[in-house]
């Protein structure tokens, strides 16, 4: 087992590692910019070291800072969390080679899966079905058409090395194609520095259906069933649930088997999670996050599984302590997150948090790195807090929100909670649609 | 009475002590002469604040950090601090130095790269707040220039 | 006893000392004489916010409850109050009367016991606060004695 | 299903009652007294009624006051929480008389488990192994030494009414008798009105063993498996953890099955627990409260079943939803109980919560009605907070409750969090001895 573990990130996915390590005995040690002085993992490390400036780039992202941060303060594991450098194959490979374990996946498999292009191809010989498209990137704008032509329209035209919705356009006729290609590659080139494009089928109402894989060193792979994330706004996940009201257990069984073999072909190793669009009974792969994700909680809930202690484990090269037959599903899980936002504009709300009030009682998680006093920044994503909530069944979880929702409570600043008691109001929501 | 003089010199070496030692209260006594000086906790150092988790910001010591010392010269990156340019050397710069704009004060090593760290500003140097060989975070003030 | 004259300026020294160092506290004494500043680490004054979890506002009513005007008549006890001594009937009083100290205000019933309220001083009703039949609880203001 | 319950007490279990009623789409009436205004479950509450000044015996206490509140609010149900009125048969009576439901036992198996004679007696006939001791209640000292001499020193003195420790001294030898009967007599007179004492085998380290009982108007009845209350102070619990680290599969069993039988024979309903001592492989019946206790999250953890929900449910006629069968036991939970107390003195300590922050996480449950700027009256018991950990293991289940400890924080009051961090560093403790 690790003596140390340094956690190369923040917020409250920083302090959810931080609680696994403290759970197994390991001792912490915080990196923070200078913005994140007084935040919560920070004063509940072990240790402590200051990295950088505010900006990401200069801090979080800063991987000399980082590695040198571990090496002198003698950390035998680096734990990347979400975002940051956790998909990033160099930091992966440097802290490797610093004889320090990257508690993640091999570099190789985070440069493929961070290539949407490749990853398709890989997803494809894998034997996971993946939506028509282009074979790979686009050459110009003749081929673009011509594989339009092929696949039909509405077609979808994506940043090869995209995300969370940046270059991203929908061409509904020929006569769009062109005004969408020219806008996804400058958003792209914005964004990723890359206009390599590629292009798919748009499906009109596919939800968004993502495996959980948890897989060892010595070739065992489980899944922890799915997680539905379809309710977003502008591509970006608001609220997820686990299981999906859209499945039943064969079509969750024959997913999962599927996904389980693809894991166990790639030889893939740590958590990782493989996202479907699902529409008309079809799963068409679309990406794969190879790392930890901000919605894993749900899965926790269900399976009694804490995901983080296990990604540590079989970093250490320990292996499962469990088979897929020992796996259940016990109830219905939903997280919101919480976002230090305007409910209305979506705009940020940074800013000193005067009053924080967690929910409480059976079946209510919260995971987040508030306390009254604390300063959010405005250097970094609005998340700032997470409510999951269990229940036996769909409806006990939805009537268990409900009333958490009443309770929470954040002064100081705005934030989205308006917003999820509207959502889980809207019967849409309720019937699962 | 008799006027009270104080030695400012020997309170902003403590200061200073107080910083790199990492420790927050020095009291010292010499005869007659009896000197103390203490700080909240809030100086910066790998140790992470010992202030209770939940404990309201402006109650915890870190809520107000402590700024380093007016002229301090404070770490650009984390790594490890050499006051000499090769190992047992003697040491680039000491207190009570007149030092140039630019001149080298110390050497951090990060990622096995020698990085010279130039002197912000000519002055005396007053203070060196660390020791050869020592591990270094980012804005953690290294030596004093008036 | 001799005048004890304090050396502001020095005090003031001190003082900026401590802003300059980041220092909490500073004693010094010789001989005789000894001195001692300090600044507690940080101990700005922390408001504790009255904010009643899962409600929208900070500022809500049940946060700051609102006393009884003067002269305020309130209720005994949880139950339903009638301003006749049987229905329909006409009430006891009405805003303008003089009132004797004792009078039978209201009933209030509570378990099917009919609980006559006297008033608990003379002078003239200036209002009657709730209507016939209203369930009232504890403390509720019922009519106002000026 | 009710409309609308009134609850019929204050604090923490006010809130948790509070929360399984919205949950099941309840409306809910807060009676409160003067000091509670601002409480927690008065806030949340759909409807709220004032029903006294401070002193319980004004206000919670109060009868004609919470039934004149329930009938004026229109209330189909009453819960009566815990303490207070909750194992009070003339008001469970008078509450019937009144047409609505007394969410609770019936009034007959509430007096009868009320007097700790007649309940001893009653265990007995129902199949319950008791300690040895008198029959009934002491005419006099010349009877309670004879009983003495029989069963053997050392022996306990108990006041029949009695509870909480109160009126209860230990006589190691005949020398003794006189002083402890003379000291618990008046104790008992002091608190509980009336002198009538009892006395018993005492056993010289036992551990608190509790079963939860589930039942309902059908002749249903389950168990939720044992409850370890052996750590306690001055006879007040302090720490509860579930299962016990003392007993097997075969001994949970065996008891579990004793007491479901012995309820069935009585007939009773709702929620109850029965306490034994456990020495030596023997269950020694002592009491049973008939009502919902401070330790009921642990067995709701370790069996994913909502107690309070499921009381609330029987209440309304239905049946159980499962059978004994179907209740398994999920890992290991333990409860602190944070109180608003000096650590060391162990003196109440009441007034304003500068600030109170609730640790999260995976496994972390908090029951309070605490919030930053609340202030704790004086004129109540001194419980703020319940600190419910779950984990796969005891270990599991340690680890994770020492974090929680590290984060919990209650700021302008003193309270005994100190206390249970020393708790469970204790080797001995750790052993589960």
């Amino acid at each position: 087992m690790f003596e140390k573990v340094l956690i190369a990130n923040r917020g409250e996915i920083a302090l959810r590692i931080h609680r696994a390590c403290r759970e197994m005995g390991i001792r912490t040690v915080a990196v923070h910019s200078t913005a994140d002085a007084d935040a919560m993992h920070v004063r509940l490390a072990d240790e402590s070291v200051c990295i950088g400036p505010p900006p990401s780039k200069d801090s979080y992202l800063n991987i000399p800072a980082i590695i040198s941060a571990a090496t002198i303060a003698g950390a035998d594991a680096v734990h990347p969390g979400i975002g940051f450098l956790s998909e990033n194959a160099r930091f992966a490979a440097m802290v490797a080679e610093h004889g320090i374990t990257f508690i993640g996946p091999t570099p190789e498999h985070l440069s493929l899966m961070g290539d949407k292009v490749r990853a398709k191809e890989a997803a494809a010989e894998l034997g996971l079905s993946v939506v028509p498209g282009s074979a790979g990137a686009l050459v110009d704008d003749i081929e673009a058409m011509a594989v339009a032509d092929r696949i039909g329209y509405p077609v979808l035209i994506k940043a090869a090395a995209g995300g969370g919705g940046k270059g991203m356009k929908v061409a509904n006729n020929r006569g769009e194609m062109a005004e969408s290609l020219a806008l996804a590659r400058a958003e792209a080139k914005a964004h990723f520095g890359s206009d390599a494009m590629y292009l798919e089928k748009y499906l009109s109402h596919p939800r968004h259906i993502e495996i959980q894989v948890l897989a060892d060193t010595h070739g065992n792979v489980v899944h922890l069933g799915e997680r539905d994330c379809s309710l977003q706004r502008h591509h970006q996940k608001v609220l997820e649930e686990a299981l999906s009201p859209a499945l039943n257990a064969a079509q969750r069984t024959a997913i999962g088997d599927t996904v389980v073999r693809a894991m166990k072909k790639l030889g893939y190793r740590s958590v990782g999670t493989v996202e479907f669009l699902f529409q008309d009974g079809e799963f068409y792969f679309i990406e794969m996050n190879t790392r930890l994700q901000v919605e894993h909680p749900i899965s926790e809930m269900i399976t009694n599984i804490d995901l983080v202690r296990e990604q540590i484990r079989v970093a250490t090269g320990a292996p499962l302590g469990f088979t897929q037959d020992e796996i259940s599903f016990l109830g219905h899980a939903i997280e919101c997150r919480i976002n230090a936002e305007d409910p209305d504009t979506f705009l940020p709300s940074p800013g000193l948090v005067t009053d924080f009030h967690a929910p409480g009682g059976l079946g209510v998680r919260v995971d987040s790195a508030l306390y009254a006093g604390y300063r959010v920044p405005s250097h970094y994503d609005s998340l700032i807090a997470k409510l999951i909530v269990h229940g036996k069944t769909r409806n006990e979880c939805l009537m268990r929100l409900r009333r958490a929702l009443e309770e929470i409570f954040v002064g100081g600043i705005k934030s989205n909670i308006a917003l999820h008691r509207r959502i889980i109001a809207a019967p849409d929501f309720i019937n699962g649609d | 009475m008799p006027k009270f003089d104080i030695d400012e010199a020997l309170l902003r070496k403590l200061a200073a002590l107080l910083t790199e030692t990492g420790l927050t209260e020095i009291e010292y006594e010499n005869g007659e002469q009896r000197i103390r000086v203490n700080r909240g906790g809030g100086q910066v150092t790998f140790a992470a604040p010992v202030a209770p988790a939940g404990q309201p910001t402006p109650a915890s010591p870190a809520a107000v950090p402590v700024g380093p010392p007016a002229g301090a010269v404070v770490s650009p990156m984390v790594g490890t601090a050499y006051l000499a340019a090769e190992p047992g050397g003697t040491p680039l710069v000491k207190a009570g130095d007149r030092v140039k704009k630019g001149q080298t004060l110390l050497i951090i090593e990060a990622m096995k790269v020698m990085n010279p760290i130039p002197a912000p500003e000519a002055g005396v140097l007053e203070s060196v707040l660390i020791n050869d060989g020592q591990p270094v975070e980012y804005g953690e003030p290294l030596m004093v220039i008036r």
